[in-house]
């Protein structure tokens, strides 16, 4: 049972389509950037984890093509998947393995190269028969709970849009984030196509070819690493029942969210989490579900999180910057969407973030969103 | 829905994949020009064929392109039963892992004009007459003149 | 800079979902009698439509067949402006098209299934839908078109 | 490693099941799994499922059992290989201090599908799978290096395994003491399909965590998954060399077990063994085109 830490983080440059690359040297580009942050070589890596949502490529164990991307020739190579959470997942799977005791150092590589699937073919495969038989997708599904959230807490478009303003300008700092839209405003938002009521486009996330890499020293390794290295404090997963008509208002409650972030601050010793942490990269889909995340980490009381964001608490200079990298509404390449929220966080903390990071930070949270209402939480610490 | 205590239901979905610039290299020498080429790994020295922007085992970089011959030695063969959609009957007989003159890794191919391929036939590239940048404008490989 | 090639593959694959003494019997009761069941959960009481083995809240094994009706509340509701791709039909299904979170009544859980309403306007949390069904069941959720307003809030009972 | 107490077993038999739905398949190993170690699944922390999708026809393949599984509001992490991989990561999060009990669940209908055709999709889609490569045409390649025929593949099986892991105590159950994986390079022309280098490597893991330093006298016995007859017979050689019939060990191929199940079958058959007799036994799973996925688990009593 050892003491874990992030030493080092690596992503690519992501976008709409990379034609340049196979998934294999993707994930490689991750890799090798990891590496080179962490300044290790592959020879010091002990096992590797790898997340992916294989449908969405149309892949069968994409790890036995793509592992060797990920320097896994010959080594333990294990791929986690569990929905939109695989990322998180991964990382809390790497986490447990390099607590373990069994290896000195975990990388963990997420990606998606949405370009090569046709549209929604991930979403092919649902239940047949209960899911298959309408077409409501991840969009048309977010919209049926917003409509519940919006009617209880009475959060306004605008509202919404000023997340979907706040992530696309901090993804104009971070050169890896995949929209770059300095110029958006709540405006041009409400003004863009609606995909159903009431999202916009701009409230909705895109769908980006990427790699995102994480790399976990066990205690004995990582301060000789790193200077300042993310140590993991709490990760902690719930997930929930199979089918959206099981949850009871599930933007609303979150239940999953609420409880995974109640023992991660319990773990810690969190007891305000809006003063106490000091930076989240939480997995917001959709700029509403950003609001409804707020309540359930306890950032604010229920029916205040239209006030977090028209206060500007959440924005970079805010109280608690929320999504400093623009967040899964600028990016995301699914599988690594969660090890980015990951990656981010433990740039935060190492003090690597460039020209997104939030001034000393040093207790950062990091969320995992699947499923209908899968939630992972991990908490990482200077100390 | 049916009676049997399953329901049937399937998908017909199309993915592209990218082939990056080195297979895409590769795959365009095939098409303009019938030629094999691999790429040298700088630490193991092997002739990595296809060639691949990097070696699986030592993971650097590989860096010089190196032709290879379009003939070569089996080193496994299986039979066919079930030929390629569109394969006429009697050209394409098997798979077979081919090691090329010049290369260190051996290519996944199909044998074909042959009666009883063995491992150790020696084997020379046929090339498809239309070619469109795809592993398959080699058509197949077919024993050597002896 | 070097052209850059993709390579595409096709992916026709179909598999056979069995359905358990569970589904075989929701399945029958919709084609053959145009009935929904659900199952009751023995500890928390919680009826459930889809029906299932366990009752993931209580971990407890289901087995009391409950009938849903065909009209309930809704729940949740949006309209949907992009493009989805219908899965029973493998098509994008025409825009716009209502959608709703419809709690039938005899169930605790909702039925995610399309709504005739494209103004939101007309739609709310609370209002009272019912099926509009298919002259031909299959026994699939399809047999039901879509629900509809009723206007006239009527009982619960009205086929 | 500190030893890891495996608490229960339980499985389904492996026929094709054409009526019965992935949960209920799964319930099944699940409460048999609960029943031999006697707990309830409110003695269960955490759970690690193994699924492949494109088995299952199915996004998040895990989805389906979340309930049957104990997983609502709870702990769960899936994964994409074989059962025997996350039996090892149920250890390893035990290990890590993070569960005390970890229900681990493997399944697979191999007969929903196509689930050699399925296989085409595992090769690399740029040089290898416009080939029309599957597991039955790659294992033939293999095969004919190692001068073996015919090729028997096993029988399309449906089936789950589940087993209970705790913390180390002094309960005298079969204990978990080594584990190891690793994958080969993934082009076929890269490999030598006369030998499993993966395996060996997982084999040399699993050894220094088990302190095992001469396999062939520690070992009292082994089971071996193989998803085509040949194999078995090369696993034995890579693990023992090539005098190996001193080793028993039950035919996967001639039974039929389903992928991704296997190696936690033969996880299951080493606990109930070593129940009856003591001994260090290995349990070996595989997965992906000729094995190109290895894991080895080494269980003492």
């Amino acid at each position: 049972m050892k003491r874990v830490a992030v030493i080092g983080t690596g992503q690519t440059k992501h976008t709409k389509a990379r034609d340049d690359v196979t998934q294999s040297e993707l994930v490689r580009e991750a890799t090798t950037r990891a590496l080179a942050d962490a300044g290790i070589t592959i020879h010091d890596v002990d096992a590797v984890v790898l997340s992916n949502m294989e449908l969405f490529e149309g892949r069968a164990l994409p790890e036995m093509w793509v592992g060797e991307g990920a320097g896994g020739y010959r080594k333990p190579v294990m791929k986690i998947a569990t929905g939109g959470t695989s990322g998180t997942s991964a990382c809390i799977a790497g986490y447990h393995q390099c607590a373990s005791g069994l290896f000195d150092i975990v990388l963990v590589v997420g990606w998606e190269k949405h370009s090569e699937g046709a549209t929604q073919t991930g979403m092919a495969l649902t239940d047949p028969l209960w899911d298959r038989n309408v077409a409501s997708g991840a969009v048309g599904n977010f919209a049926l709970s917003i409509s519940q959230y919006v009617a209880e807490r009475g959060v306004t478009p605008q509202q919404a849009a000023k997340v979907a303003v706040k992530a696309r300008r901090n993804a104009a700092r971070n050169p890896y984030a995949h929209l770059q839209m300095d110029g958006i405003t709540v405006e041009k938002v409400l003004e863009s196509r609606m995909l159903a009521d009431p999202i916009h486009l701009l409230d909705m996330c895109p769908q980006s070819d990427g790699a995102c890499a994480v790399i976990y020293a066990a205690e004995d390794r990582a301060p000789k690493l790193c200077p300042r290295p993310a140590w993991v404090r709490a990760a902690v997963t719930r997930h929930d029942q199979p089918y959206i008509g099981d949850l009871d208002r599930r933007l609303v409650t979150m239940r999953t969210l609420r409880d995974a972030a109640r023992e991660a601050y319990q773990q810690v010793g969190i007891t305000e989490p809006l003063k106490e942490i000091d930076v989240a990269e939480i997995y917001e889909p959709v700029s509403y579900a950003e609001l409804a995340w707020y309540e359930a980490l306890g950032f604010c009381a229920e029916g205040e999180a239209g006030r977090l964001i028209d206060d500007g608490i959440t924005e970079m200079n805010g109280e608690l910057p929320v999504n400093p990298s623009g967040g899964v509404l600028s990016t995301n390449p699914v599988g690594a969407s969660g090890v980015i929220r990951v990656a981010e966080a433990a740039m935060q903390v190492m003090g690597r973030a460039g020209d997104h990071q939030v001034p000393d930070a040093r207790l950062a949270l990091a969320t995992g969103y699947g499923v209908y209402a899968w939630s992972d939480v991990i908490i990482l610490s200077t100390g | 829905m049916n009676n049997n205590g399953f329901v049937t239901a399937g998908v017909n979905l199309s993915f592209n994949y990218a082939a990056g610039e080195a297979a895409s290299r590769f795959l365009i020498a095939l098409r303009d020009e019938k030629k094999i080429w691999g790429t040298r790994c700088p630490a193991c020295q092997r002739v990595l064929v296809p060639a691949r922007s990097f070696c699986p085992r030592c993971f650097v970089d590989t860096g010089e392109w190196v032709e290879v011959e379009p003939a070569g030695t089996v080193s496994a063969f299986a039979p066919l039963s079930p030929l390629l959609p569109g394969e006429g009957p009697g050209v394409r007989v098997g798979l077979a892992l081919i090691h090329l003159d010049g290369a260190d890794t051996a290519l996944a191919h199909f044998i074909g004009e042959a009666d009883a391929p063995q491992i150790g036939l020696r084997v020379v590239a046929v090339f498809a007459e239309s070619r469109s940048g795809h592993i398959l404008d080699i058509a197949y490989f077919k024993p050597t003149e002896t | 800079m070097t052209e850059l090639l993709r390579v595409s593959h096709t992916m026709t694959l179909s598999w056979r979902y069995g359905t358990s003494w569970y589904f075989a019997e929701f399945i029958r009761a919709l084609r053959d009698e145009r009935r929904l069941l659900g199952l009751r959960c023995p500890v928390c009481r919680r009826v459930y439509l889809p029906p299932r083995p366990v009752c993931g809240n209580c971990y407890a094994e289901l087995r009391e067949w409950v009938e849903v009706k065909d009209s309930g509340t809704v729940r949740a509701f949006t309209i949907v402006h992009t493009p989805i791709i219908d899965p029973t039909s493998g098509q994008l299904r025409p825009t716009p098209y209502g959608m709703a979170l419809i709690q039938l009544d005899g169930s605790d859980t909702t039925l995610n299934h399309y709504i005739a309403e494209n103004d939101p306007n007309k739609l709310r949390i609370g209002m009272r839908a019912r099926a509009v069904w298919r002259e031909e069941r299959r026994g699939t959720l399809s047999d039901i078109i879509h629900f509809t307003a009723m206007n006239n809030e009527q009982s619960d009972n009205e086929q | 490693m500190q030893p890891i107490n495996i608490l229960g077993v339980g499985r389904t038999d492996y026929n094709p099941k054409p009526d019965i739905s992935i949960p209920e398949m799964v319930h099944h190993a699940v409460q048999a799994a609960l029943a031999d170690a006697g707990l309830t699944m409110k003695d269960v922390n955490a759970r690690v499922t193994a699924s492949a999708d494109l088995w299952d026809g199915l996004t998040a393949s895990n989805v389906a059992i979340t309930e049957v599984v104990g997983a609502v509001m709870q702990p769960e992490a899936r994964v994409a290989g074989d059962g025997l991989l996350a039996a090892c990561h149920g250890a390893m999060s035990i290990l890590a201090g993070a569960y005390n009990v970890v229900l681990v669940v493997a399944h697979c209908k191999a007969s929903m599908g196509d689930p050699h055709g399925i296989t085409n999709w595992s090769y690399d889609p740029i040089f290898q799978q416009p080939l029309g490569l599957d597991d039955v045409a790659t294992s033939a390649l293999q095969a004919s290096t190692l001068s073996l025929a015919p090729l028997r593949p096993c029988p399309i099986a449906d089936g789950a395994a589940a087993i209970i892991l705790s913390r180390p105590s002094s309960v005298p159950a079969p204990h978990l003491i080594g584990m190891g994986w690793a994958l080969d390079e993934h082009y076929l022309g890269d490999r030598d399909l006369t030998d499993s280098p993966a395996l060996r490597e997982a084999a040399r893991r699993a050894y220094t965590l088990a302190d095992i330093d001469d396999p062939k006298r520690d070992i009292t016995f082994v089971e071996l998954s193989d998803q085509f007859d040949y194999q078995r017979k090369l696993w034995a050689s890579v693990l023992f060399g090539k005098t190996s019939e001193v080793f028993e060990t039950s035919e996967v191929s001639a039974r039929g077990v389903p992928p991704f199940v296997a190696g936690l079958d033969r996880l299951i058959e080493v606990v109930l063994r070593l129940r009856k007799e003591t001994g260090t036994a290995l349990a070996h799973g595989c997965w992906g085109p000729c094995g190109q996925g290895q894991v080895v688990v080494v269980v003492r009593r």
